[in-house]
């Protein structure tokens, strides 16, 4: 592979490896200003690469792009760290993250990683794959954000009709004893 | 010696960072600081914040008043008798100063290298994806036992932090706090006590308009001979000491 | 290389990919359950192979453990990628008072304030919220002041391995007399 090629490569290799979200052709083809062609050729030497080389992770194309996934073969092993964990750590950063969005929805990563001081993309996949929080459209700005709001079953989880039923925010609380 | 005019005014990082930024541009040792001139420059800068209009923090007056005293000790006839024990010589006033000058100053230039370190550190991105649907029901319920409530107060809780940091980065114009006012609260919290240190009142203290004007609601007190004032070593704590004479009621 | 050390490379990869926090190495010898000297051959060969075929991403050993990151000679299309809120600027006095921190922890409010000539109250807030430095409990003192040091975060954020890496501070002494 000539030098330009191994460049090109390794850069779509730490998009597709930074990305918590399927990455699409044309969000590659924008960032790296390559031709479509040349991306899918990228993507067709990656996917055989990680084969041929047995590596712990697999490209696959899912809905709307391509994204790294750990290699199936491993998964005990995954789980058996997953389990090692704290989850102390995920279960504040996830109530923090949902809070957030349950009162200033619709919100984008940024609002939320800006009001949280850390970045907390991870959190939010978590709180889209319990189905807690979800997609709402694009914010009219630039990069097109995403905005996320909550779900129905996050208002079945807390029995509300609806969002009108969260305590409102300014109302004085004295201290809850059950809390 | 007047400071050439510049439309914007360099901030500094405290009276340390200015009163350095003053011995470099002298290209004098730190060692060999010339209190007299440093003195004079220190005061023209700090004047020219208030031609400015721009808030001068307490630590660059008791910078201006330390800088002040330790000239002034200088300027005065060495005394025949030994020094009151409690009396800082000019000598040792200047060496304190120049020992915590370069003790500022080591924390300072290793700051320029760990900052080199962040930018070239911010290069790197670690992966952090969160995990894989097929892994996520590893993870416990974190709604179980989440009341509303709490989540309520969740929310509050960090975006509240987040509120006072965004007031500390804007220029908000100070409310005006009443002397009077802070005098009554500050006899209220001395009644029935011996002593207090500065820090212990202004604990809860959330700015330092607050601050400055309890400080000068100390120093009315003091003027009124209700309390006594003590401070073991320079920026050490500040003591108030409740004149407890007889007849003297706080 | 045998199936079996491809095998064993794959999973300890397949483990470092999905972690979101550094992997100790011990933490990796009981998931996988091979003797060190084998983690560490491997976490050595993994190293090597990433520089060696320019990948996108590199292994490194950061706050007492292993975590891929992406190749910082990409930096600017994942910039383009993603916003990231963990690499905003810290201002002069944040890393002033962050090196207080670094070299004196424990330390309370008063010494950094005392050292630095300034109340520092707001950037030690700032500090605290970019999850920087902690709370690492009360001095036996007067008032029993809170003290603080530095986390995970930071040496992560410096690309330091542990505390014994940062730089001597006797170096950093104004021994040059025009500064």
């Amino acid at each position: 592979m000539s030098d330009l090629k191994v460049r090109l490569r390794s850069i779509v290799e730490a998009l597709l490896f930074i990305s918590d979200q399927p990455l699409s052709k044309a969000k590659i083809v924008s960032v790296v200003d390559i031709p479509e062609e040349e991306v899918n050729q990228i993507l067709t030497d990656l996917t055989n690469e990680y084969s041929r080389a047995d590596r712990g992770f697999q490209l696959r194309e899912v809905a709307g792009g391509y994204r790294l996934y750990s290699h199936p073969a491993y998964a005990s092993y995954i789980e058996k760290l997953i389990l090692s964990f704290d989850h102390r750590r995920l279960t504040q950063a996830a109530l923090e993250t949902l809070s957030i969005i349950a009162y200033k929805q619709p919100v984008t990563r940024a609002d939320i990683a800006s009001i949280r001081g850390v970045n907390s993309d991870g959190v939010v996949n978590t709180l889209i794959n319990r189905g807690l929080i979800k997609e709402l459209g694009k914010q009219d700005a630039p990069g097109q954000p995403i905005l996320y709001g909550t779900t129905n079953r996050f208002l079945e989880s807390f029995g509300l009709r609806s969002l009108n039923e969260l305590p409102p925010l300014d109302e004085f609380s004295p201290d809850d004893p059950t809390f | 010696m007047a400071l050439p005019y510049q439309l914007k005014l360099e901030m500094f990082e405290g009276p340390f960072d200015l009163l350095l930024n003053l011995i470099s541009r002298q290209k004098i040792d730190i060692y060999e600081i010339p209190i007299a001139q440093i003195t004079r420059e220190y005061l023209d800068y700090v004047d020219s914040f208030q031609e400015f209009d721009l808030e001068i923090g307490t630590e660059f007056l008791l910078m201006a008043a330390t800088l002040l005293d330790i000239k002034a000790a200088n300027l005065l006839p060495k005394k025949e008798e030994p020094a009151d024990e409690d009396d800082v010589s000019p000598q040792e006033g200047r060496e304190v100063l120049i020992a915590r000058l370069i003790e500022y100053k080591k924390f300072k230039n290793v700051s320029g290298e760990l900052t080199a370190r962040y930018e070239a550190e911010s290069k790197y991105y670690p992966r952090d994806a969160g995990l894989e649907e097929q892994f996520d029901g590893l993870i416990p319920d974190f709604l179980a036992g989440l009341s509303l409530g709490r989540l309520r107060r969740m929310f509050l809780a960090v975006y509240d932090k987040k509120e006072i940091n965004l007031m500390q980065a804007d220029h908000i114009t100070p409310k005006p706090l009443s002397v009077d006012e802070y005098v009554k609260r500050l006899k209220e919290r001395l009644k029935g006590l011996k002593m207090k240190s500065f820090r212990e009142l202004t604990n809860d203290c959330t700015d330092k308009v607050e601050l400055i004007t309890m400080f000068l609601a100390v120093l009315e007190l003091y003027k009124r001979g209700k309390v006594e004032l003590g401070q073991a070593e320079v920026f050490g704590e500040i003591m108030i000491i409740v004149n407890d004479k007889p007849g003297v009621v706080v």
